[in-house]
C-alpha cells in the first residue's frame, strides 16, 4: 500500500517543517488575535448586535486564516526549489493531494479551535450546548474549504501575482461552504439542535464529496507542471 | 555496453513563444554510457534536459527512455529516471536522513533505515546525517540530492551542472561516484560548461549550438584544450 | 459557415426584438418595463449553455488533449461571461422600477452574480499563465469545478433566500406562462443561442489563426 | 403603472452597445491576425 505510504510521507513532511519552521502557524496565531482585536473593538459593546454578527464574524475569521494557510499549501516547495521533486515523483500524484489536504486540514483546525476559544472568551458566548453541532459543521465546512483550496494552490503555486488569483479562484467556488456554514452556525448558536440545519449539513457533505472527487481525479492533471 | 540506446532524441524542436530554442536535436545515448552536453549560455541545454525529464513538452519531434515517449508516457519515464537539477530538491528544515527516507518513500521505494545510512555514508555524509539541511553547504546539499538519486537506482541519469560550485577534492570524489554508476550500466546525460578534468567521466560530448546537435565525439583522448579548440570552432560556426 | 451562422444569429435577434418590442403584450401589473424579460432570460440561460459547452469541452480537452477542445472553452467561456455580464446588467435595470433599488439578493441575481464572478476567475487565470498548454490544463480543471458547483451555489442561495421571506411576488423572470408571453421569450432564447455560437464559432477561428502564427 | 420604457431602451440598448462591442473587437482582432500572417508568410 505504497499509496497511504506516500500520502504519509507527505503530511508528515509538511507537518514537520511546520513544525520546526512555525511560519505558517505563528502567521496565522498572530492573524487571529488581530482578527478578535478588531472585532472587539468594533462590535464588543453591544450584546445584541453582537449576536446577530457573530456566525458571519466567526466563519470571516475562519475564511481569512483559511486563505493565508491554503495559500502557503505549496510555499515549503517552491522556496526549497522541490516542486519539479514532486512532479517527477513517480506514481499517483493524487497521494501528495491527499498528503497536503490532511496538513492544511490540521494546520486550519487547530486555527479555528482557537479562534474559537478565543471568541467564546473574549465575546463570553456560552458554546456548551452549541458546541457539539458546531465541530460537525466546522468540521465539515473546513473540508469544503481546503478540498478546493488545496487543489487550487497546486494550480496558482507557479503563477504571477497568485496572492491575488487564489482567492480569487477559491471564494466564489466556495460560496455554497459558506452560506452552509455561517447559516447553520447562526441556528446552532440561537440555541437550535443540529437537526434542524440538517439541510445545511446534507449540502454540505455533498459539497465536500463533489470537491474531494474532482480534485482527487485531476491533480494529476494540475500537477504535469 | 549493450547496443540499443536507453535514451533516443530524435529531431525534437522546442519553441518559447516565437523562439526556437532547439531546432530539430537528436541524440542517443547507450546503457552505461555518458555523454557531456556542452554549449554556451541559452543554447538549450538545460531546455533538453528538462525535456528528457519530462518537465517540458517538445513542440515536434519525439524522444524516448527506454522505449517510453517523454511525453505521452511520462510515468513510465519517471520510474527510470533520476535528476539532479540546479535546485537540490531539498527541505532545509528536515535533516538529511528525513530528507533521503521523505523522497524514497514519495518515489514508491521501500528504503529501510540501513539503506538510507548507505546511502549517506555513500555520499560521506554519514557525520551529518542527523543535521538539519538549512546548516549544508552548497556541495553538501549536492552530495545529498546525488544520494537520492543513487537510493533509486535509476537506469537514465540527468545531472545538471554537477561539477559547479565544488572544490578540487568534492570533484574528484563526484567523478569517482559517476564512474560507478556507469560501471552499473547507467546512462549519463550532463550538462557542463567547464572542459576539466571532470569530462574525464564522459564517453562522447556533444556541443549543441544554434538549436541543433553541432559536434557529437568520442572523448577519446582529448584533452581539455583540444576539447575547447573544438567547442570554440563548432559555437563560432553554429552563432 | 460562420458567416452564414452570423446572418442567421443577426435574423433571429431582429424577430425576437419585434416580437418582445410589438408582438408581446402589455404586461398587466409591472407595464412595458417587463418586455426586459425577453433578454435578460435569454441572455442568462445562453450563459448557462455556455458554461455547460465549456465543462463539457474541458472534459475532453483533459481526456484527449485536443486543442481545438480547449479552444471551445475558451471561447465559450468568454462569450458566458459577456452573457451573464448582461444578464446582470438587464435584470438590475429590470429591478429599479419594479422594486424601487438597483439590486436586491433575489435568488436568482445572487446565483447568478456568484456565476458571473466564478467566471470571471477563470477568464482571470486563462489571462494570467503565460505557457498556453499549461493555461489549457488548469483552465479546464477549473471550468469543470465550477460547473460541479453551479447546482451547489443554486440550492444554497435558494435555501438562504427562500427558507426566510416568501419568494417576491413580481419577481424578474418569473414565468406567467401565457403563450403570448411564451413565443416572444422562444425566439429571443434562439436568437441568443444562435447568437452564442455565432461569437464562439468566430472566436474559436481567431484563437486556432494565434495558435498556427505562432507554432 | 407607468410604462418606464426608459428602462426597457437602457436594457436592450445596453444589451446591443456590448455585443456591438464585441463583435467589433473579434473583427479587429481578426484583421491584425491577416495583417501579421501577411508579413510573417515565408517569401515564396
Amino acid at each position: 500500500m505504497s499509496y497511504a505510504r506516500r500520502a504519509l510521507a507527505v503530511a508528515w513532511k509538511d507537518l514537520a517543517v511546520e513544525r520546526r519552521s512555525k511560519e505558517t502557524l505563528n502567521a496565522l496565531v498572530f492573524f487571529s488575535l488581530l482578527l478578535l482585536f478588531v472585532f472587539q473593538f468594533t462590535l464588543g459593546g453591544d450584546r445584541e448586535r453582537l449576536a446577530a454578527v457573530l456566525p458571519g464574524v466567526l466563519w470571516l475569521g475562519f475564511v481569512l486564516s483559511a486563505l493565508l494557510a491554503l495559500g502557503r499549501t505549496f510555499l515549503v516547495e517552491r522556496e526549497h526549489d522541490c516542486w519539479e521533486g514532486l512532479l517527477l515523483a513517480p506514481g499517483d500524484k493524487s497521494a501528495i493531494y491527499l498528503g497536503k489536504l490532511a496538513g492544511n486540514l490540521a494546520l486550519m483546525l487547530v486555527v479555528e479551535a482557537l479562534v474559537l476559544g478565543l471568541f467564546a472568551v473574549f465575546f463570553d458566548i456560552d458554546l456548551g450546548r452549541a458546541l457539539p453541532g458546531l465541530v460537525v459543521v466546522v468540521l465539515l465546512g473546513t473540508l469544503g474549504l481546503a478540498a478546493v483550496g488545496t487543489l487550487f494552490a497546486a494550480m496558482t503555486a507557479n503563477v504571477r501575482a497568485r496572492e491575488l488569483l487564489f482567492p480569487v479562484l477559491l471564494l466564489p467556488v466556495q460560496v455554497p461552504v459558506l452560506l452552509a456554514t455561517v447559516k447553520a452556525t447562526e441556528a446552532l448558536l440561537l440555541g437550535e439542535p443540529l437537526a434542524a440545519v440538517g439541510h445545511w449539513v446534507k449540502l454540505l457533505v455533498a459539497a465536500d464529496v463533489v470537491y474531494l472527487a474532482v480534485s482527487l481525479l485531476t491533480f494529476d492533471v494540475v500537477l504535469e507542471g | 555496453m549493450n547496443l540499443e540506446p536507453i535514451v533516443r532524441v530524435v529531431d525534437v524542436r522546442k519553441v518559447f513563444g516565437l523562439v526556437p530554442v532547439l531546432d530539430g536535436v537528436s541524440l542517443e545515448i547507450r546503457a552505461g554510457e555518458a555523454v557531456a552536453l556542452l554549449g554556451a549560455n541559452g543554447a538549450g541545454k538545460t531546455t533538453l534536459l528538462k525535456i528528457l525529464a519530462t518537465l517540458l513538452r517538445p513542440t515536434r519531434g519525439t524522444a524516448t527512455i527506454a522505449g517510453h515517449d517523454v511525453a505521452r508516457a511520462p510515468e513510465a519515464v519517471r520510474a527510470l529516471l533520476g535528476v539532479v537539477a540546479h535546485g537540490a530538491w531539498v527541505y532545509d528544515d528536515l535533516t538529511a536522513r528525513e530528507n533521503l527516507k521523505f523522497w524514497a518513500t514519495l518515489g514508491g521505494l521501500a528504503a529501510g533505515a540501513d539503506e538510507v545510512t548507505a546511502a549517506l555514508a555513500g555520499v560521506g555524509l554519514e557525520r551529518a546525517a542527523d543535521a538539519r539541511v538549512r546548516t549544508f553547504s552548497a556541495g553538501m546539499k549536492r552530495r545529498l540530492s546525488l544520494a537520492r538519486v543513487m537510493l533509486a537506482r535509476p537506469r537514465v541519469l540527468l545531472l545538471d551542472e554537477p561539477f559547479a560550485g565544488l572544490d578540487q577534492r568534492a570533484k574528484k570524489w563526484l567523478e569517482g561516484r559517476l564512474e560507478a554508476l556507469k560501471a552499473a550500466g547507467a546512462a549519463l546525460l550532463m550538462v557542463t560548461h567547464s572542459f576539466g578534468r571532470e569530462l574525464g567521466v564522459a564517453d562522447r560530448l556533444a556541443v549543441l549550438a544554434g538549436g541543433r546537435i553541432a559536434l557529437d565525439t568520442a572523448r577519446g583522448s582529448l584533452g581539455p584544450d583540444d576539447i575547447q579548440r573544438l567547442y570554440a570552432a563548432h559555437t563560432e560556426d553554429g552563432l | 459557415m460562420v458567416k452564414a451562422l452570423g446572418w442567421l444569429a443577426a435574423a433571429s435577434v431582429a424577430a425576437g426584438l419585434v416580437m418582445a418590442l410589438g408582438v408581446a403584450p402589455r404586461e398587466v401589473t409591472q407595464g412595458n418595463v417587463q418586455r426586459i424579460m425577453y433578454v435578460h432570460v435569454p441572455l442568462i440561460l445562453a450563459s448557462y449553455l455556455a458554461f455547460v459547452v465549456l465543462a463539457v469541452a474541458s472534459l475532453v480537452y483533459l481526456v484527449r488533449r485536443d486543442e481545438a477542445a480547449d479552444r471551445v472553452a475558451h471561447a465559450s467561456g468568454e462569450v458566458g461571461v459577456m452573457f451573464v455580464g448582461l444578464g446582470i446588467a438587464t435584470g438590475s435595470i429590470w429591478g429599479k422600477p419594479t422594486w424601487g433599488t438597483w439590486w436586491t439578493w433575489d435568488a436568482r441575481l445572487t446565483s447568478v452574480a456568484i456565476l458571473f464572478v466564478m467566471y470571471l476567475g477563470y477568464l482571470l487565470l486563462r489571462g494570467t499563465i503565460e505557457d498556453r498548454e499549461r493555461a489549457a490544463r488548469y483552465c479546464a480543471v477549473l471550468g469543470i469545478v465550477a460547473a460541479l458547483d453551479i447546482p451547489l451555489v443554486h440550492f444554497s442561495v435558494y435555501w438562504w433566500r427562500t427558507l426566510h421571506q416568501p419568494p417576491s411576488l413580481m419577481k424578474p423572470g418569473g414565468f406567467t406562462g401565457s403563450s403570448s408571453i411564451l413565443w416572444p421569450l422562444l425566439v429571443n432564447l434562439i436568437a441568443f443561442v444562435l447568437l452564442y455560437a455565432y461569437f464562439v464559432a468566430r472566436r474559436v477561428r481567431l484563437l486556432r489563426a494565434e495558435a498556427e502564427a505562432v507554432a | 403603472m407607468p410604462d418606464n420604457w426608459g428602462f426597457v431602451a437602457a436594457a436592450y440598448g445596453l444589451t446591443a452597445v456590448a455585443l456591438l462591442i464585441y463583435w467589433r473587437r473579434l473583427a479587429k482582432k481578426e484583421r491584425e491576425m491577416e495583417v501579421f500572417k501577411r508579413l510573417t508568410a515565408p517569401r515564396p
